[in-house]
């Protein structure tokens, strides 16, 4: 085993420290976060930027415009931009993340050519019309209606947790083409252009007060059979496809940053009162400072051995459940303790010095939900990497 | 020994259960953004209904009930999310004080809540209680408060205000500031408890209602005992600040006080995870409550001060 | 509400100190944990000096020679003996806290007659053989067999978790007698004499290292048809009546020990280093104490409550999981706390300091399991408290 | 980069473990509970396959090999339950001393393990290392201790000793000894989570293996999860301290160990619960694994430390 980094790695990240020093100060200012339109040309603006510099679809496979680098590299990127500040993927996440390795994995030359060039040069923006109201956990549940007219799919529903919807020029949408299947085998993949008659976005306020997600209802909409990704009723293979091009690199940015606001919050301990001195002073606010950062420290060791082992493999390995659900529980512990840490401090939620951790305290809350529950998680390791038996259903 | 309610302390609860169902549904409260969290129609519902006064003597308007009883009134208003500063006002006229609202503040804290729309804020330190008038304090209003039914300020200073613990006790008035702030939070713990196992009953996925895997219902059944004991330790502060407790009684108090905190946060969170991605959304009430529990303990010290002070009785 | 107690309770309080200081150091010698023979013959002394005061069967009814006394009564005499370090029931617990109660229910007069007042004078020991190596949480699914040959049960199977097997004269022994019925409804409540020709007793080896603990094997062991207690195939029901006697005070001298406890890891940190100072120099420590002094200082109101609860009802209320589930997180964490505070002090179990901590982490983990596994009371809690539906079977 | 185990690893790790399993066999390993946990035959089965000697170079008898093997080489020690003095004798061995058995000491800690089965007691402080031969020190044998496989003995004072740190790096052997400790609380973090899958699998109650509540699976994936972090921690404390790291090596030390502490501690505790009754009982092996981590916990300091030097590196 060796942690180091081959030489050709090293090369690679003094080449993208020496551009990302030089491409962001180009960069305008960050727009405010209810700022749209601002935010989609302030994200694009960055993704042109990186196709420019060949940075665009760092994992994809060149043939596909990507640069096709490997994990290492991948995980090298990730780190330095984040390490940088720099913009992470923003209104193009489901394009970049998503809906572009899935048509990269399943879609027609066509539908290739049409979309992923313009996804990499930040020209067209996805969301994703996943989730439903009444199908979280249970995604395979999902019920808008999809039903067969001419040579179009009329499609009535809702769809909920659609991240950027009232940006997207596409999305990516799981629809029932038939109900009398078994729940998995009647679902559909279809490409949605958002600006089909019959869609209504309405921004969903979350506990963040942001309104980042939307809901987005569906009163017959037509959406052409050509814009089918695989075959019918084979919709759920085609969106699980995209799970297995992850390499362990998926919260790489996410471990970056929290491991930034540890430093951070050990910083604010030395400078808030607690008792007669500083939170700093307190033996156990210490050692849970202490016990985080080795817990993140361990995240980033797992991270390169998923890595690895995908790379070995070329399949992703256990890591990933793992890896969400110790990280879910590191962050909530983190965000507990600075709430105790700042005090009546935390009560300005939108100033110096609560904002980062108070968000943050609110960000774990979702990561224990989002993309697979914590009891989710569990269920998976249990059952896929221990074996342990079903529950009777 | 009798630790159960009696036949009046319940149809206290119940009165004021009832008056909270009536004035306080869950809409008016999340209205009450709006405009800080109060308004003159329903503060002068908790008026009326003798919230403030319930602790002075027929004599002067009051209904001559002790800690026991406000303990209970305040679980219900905890439960309820009703906002506004309530703990203030309520000691404020027991210790004979006329402002309509007067919200509590420490010292050595620049964070206040509900100063716009209190007449005064209170401070109680070792030297004494002391009265600042609001139109004394330049506060600068935060713009997005954590608790967003709890507006907070924050100021360069506080005055020393005016000394007005005549006849007072200033440490019972301190512990009596923590009994209600912990029955606050024992409502806010068993709310949040009710919302959750409501959800998880009701919500299906995988063919079940989530409520029925073990995952979700052991969540729930550590919210349940929690917010229990939590409320023992509560009632019981309040038996003991009425002088018919079988302890100390500031022991008793901090007890209740780091319990009540704990529980609130902690059902607050699993409540939260509970409702899924529901949970995560405004639309659903569990953040209401945490963020209440959140700023309350904030507010009243932080529950690391409770056990510290717990362990100094050891 | 009030938490102080009446004139005629703080009479018996009185009256029981009183009679403590007196008795107690009449008492012979404690002997050696292994001493098995010693330990019988010390805790039935105890017994018969209860008796000869009028204490002995304190919340059994007056009319089977109980005192008969409430429940605030008989929290005062639990809370009193285990301040003043009388000894507990010991080998007497299973006659006097499960057996007797489940006699006085169920028993013919008889039957009552034979046991009770022996039970009451220390003159007889009992041991319970409900458990069995396939039948833990899932008590109900034990397979020890009895069948019917004539006027005699014949008994064949085996029974785990007997506490004082070996120094007992009777046992409380439930057996199938209907291998058909449903499960909960081919069991019969049998009064076992422990000197029937065909038992086997093991002691069984806890990780305490102590076997107070014993297996206990049966190969055809006639048993009597009139020692059988209700009907046949009714014994489940029998063994469970006993639960409803439950008046909230189960817990009382866990509760107060541990209690002391606390106060004694409180001096103790005081007194072991811990970096430059002492164990109680350390901020985290303290409060963890104190947030563990809060726990049980919140489970004792919790007992006041569930007492003054069942005298008003008469049936045992919810406290009783609500303790269980608890106080074994709190003893878990009082536990390993402990652990901690000692360090290597903690290698030297028999020795002072760590003898009794590190008995009481160990003690821990059994009160997280025995008498309903902290997983069964959170089921207990959330189906029949909350009302949450079962799970599919 | 290549944070996977490579052939030549796969190869140690694999024969270290058929080593284990042949001569160390949970039967025997009980079995040395009467011999403090030590066998001439065992011990010398240890010394053959290379267990102390292989850091030295081969012209001296070694396997010229670095942390990394050694700490792949501990994780299967522990994961058997290999009892003895292993992270003393093996340090010594690499240092170039020659006694049999070593075993290592704390300064200020006057409870050692294994003292009377050791020929020397190594202790490293910051002036250096010191080496005190087993007859100059006056041992107390405890009668009952915690890990019934690891004797300890009370001492009254600790002798200087001689001083051994010619040409040594001080500081890296204390932090060799960290993560060889660690490496053997991981592997101990490993078998009880494999133990507590096994007996969930095959234990039966209410008509299904347990293994199939969510209650008992659940708490078996957190022991997985536990375990595989530490793992990865562990791993990488030995790349780091044979210099092929990718950060501060003291960290990545001091974080392993902080992480194989608590994953081997609460993993014990874990696999007692999911064993029910049987967890209680001694032939169940639960705790021989739990007492071991414990005893090894303490024998190195205690999980607070290895957090508070952690603090330290923010």
């Amino acid at each position: 085993m060796d942690l180091r980094y081959s030489e050709s790695d090293e090369r690679f990240r003094a080449e993208v420290r020496a551009w990302l020093a030089e491409a962001l100060p180009a960069l305008p200012p960050k727009p405010g976060p209810h700022d749209w339109d601002a935010r989609r040309a302030y994200d694009t603006t960055w993704q042109r930027m990186l196709f420019d510099a060949g940075y665009a679809g760092i994992n994809w496979p060149s043939e596909y415009g990507g640069r096709g680098a490997s994990p290492t590299e991948h995980l090298i990127f990730l780190e330095e931009t984040e390490r940088a500040g720099a913009p992470y993927v923003g209104v193009n996440f489901v394009g970049l993340l998503h809906a572009g390795p899935t048509l990269i994995a399943e879609a027609t030359e066509e539908q290739k050519a049409a979309h992923l060039p313009r996804i990499l040069r930040g020209e067209e923006v996805w969301c994703q019309g996943f989730s439903e109201p009444g199908a979280g956990s249970d995604l395979a549940s999902l019920k808008t209606r999809a039903v067969l007219d001419g040579d179009h799919y009329v499609v009535n529903g809702q769809k909920i947790w659609t991240s950027f919807a009232h940006v997207a020029d596409f999305g990516e949408l799981l629809v029932r083409t038939d109900t009398d299947a078994p729940k998995h085998k009647g679902i559909t993949w279809l490409i949605l252009p958002m600006d089909t008659p019959g869609i209504e976005v309405r921004p969903l306020r979350t506990i963040a007060g942001s309104s980042e997600f939307s809901e987005v209802f569906f009163t017959d909409v037509r959406i052409p059979v050509e814009n089918r990704v695989g075959a019918e009723n084979d919709g759920w293979r085609v969106a699980m496809v995209t799970f297995s091009f992850e390499r362990g690199t998926a919260f790489v940015g996410e471990l970056v940053r929290s491991m930034k606001l540890v430093e951070e919050l050990a910083e604010l301990a030395r400078k808030l009162p607690r008792g007669s001195g500083s939170a700093w002073d307190d033996d156990g606010v210490r050692r849970e400072l202490g016990l985080i950062a080795a817990q993140l420290d361990g995240l980033w060791h797992l991270t390169k051995r998923t890595i690895t082992e995908s790379e070995r493999t070329g399949v992703p390995g256990i890591g990933g459940s793992i890896f969400k659900l110790y990280y879910s529980e590191v962050r909530h512990h983190l965000g507990d303790l600075a709430m105790r840490i700042l005090g009546t401090a935390a009560l300005a939620t939108e100033d110096e010095p609560a904002v980062d951790h108070v968000r943050g305290w609110i960000h774990a809350m979702s990561i224990s939900i989002a993309a697979g529950t914590t009891q989710i998680q569990r269920n998976i390791l249990s059952e896929r990497v221990l074996g342990m038996p079903k529950e009777p259903s | 020994m009798n630790f159960d309610l009696d036949q009046d302390e319940r149809a206290l609860q119940s009165a004021i259960r009832d008056l909270c169902k009536g004035v306080f549904p869950m809409e008016t409260v999340r209205g009450l953004e709006s405009s800080g969290g109060i308004s003159a129609e329903t503060w002068q519902a908790l008026e009326d209904a003798g919230v403030f006064s319930l602790r002075l003597p027929e004599s002067e308007g009051g209904a001559g009930l002790g800690m026991t009883a406000a303990v209970i009134v305040f679980e219900e208003l905890g439960r309820a999310l009703v906002p506004g500063p309530l703990v203030g006002t309520h000691l404020a006229k027991t210790l004979g004080l006329n402002q309509a609202r007067v919200t509590f503040a420490n010292r050595n804290d620049l964070v206040i809540s509900h100063l716009d729309s209190s007449d005064a804020v209170a401070v109680v330190d070792a030297e004494g209680i002391w009265l600042i008038s609001q139109n004394a304090i330049a506060g600068e209003p935060v713009a997005l408060p954590l608790d967003p039914l709890t507006p907070v300020s924050r100021v360069s200073s506080l005055p020393q205000g005016e000394r007005v613990n005549e006849g007072a006790d200033v440490s019972a008035t301190r512990l009596e500031a923590s009994a209600l702030t912990a029955a606050l939070l024992v409502g806010i713990a068993s709310a949040e408890t009710d919302l959750a196992v409501a959800y998880a009953k009701e919500r299906q996925q995988f063919g079940r209602p989530i409520g029925s895997f073990q995952a979700v219902k052991h969540i729930c059944a550590d919210m349940l005992t929690r917010a229990e004991v939590a409320r023992a330790a509560v009632y019981a502060a309040g038996v003991h600040l009425d002088g018919n407790g079988d302890g100390d009684t500031a022991r008793a108090v901090t007890g209740a006080m780091l319990l009540a905190s704990e529980a609130a946060f902690a059902n607050g969170k699993a409540c939260v995870q509970v409702h899924g991605g529901m949970g995560f959304t405004w639309e659903i009430d569990a953040h209401l409550y945490l963020k209440r529990a959140a700023a309350l303990i904030a507010l009243h010290g932080g529950a690391d001060t409770y056990a510290e002070e717990m362990a100094a009785a050891l």
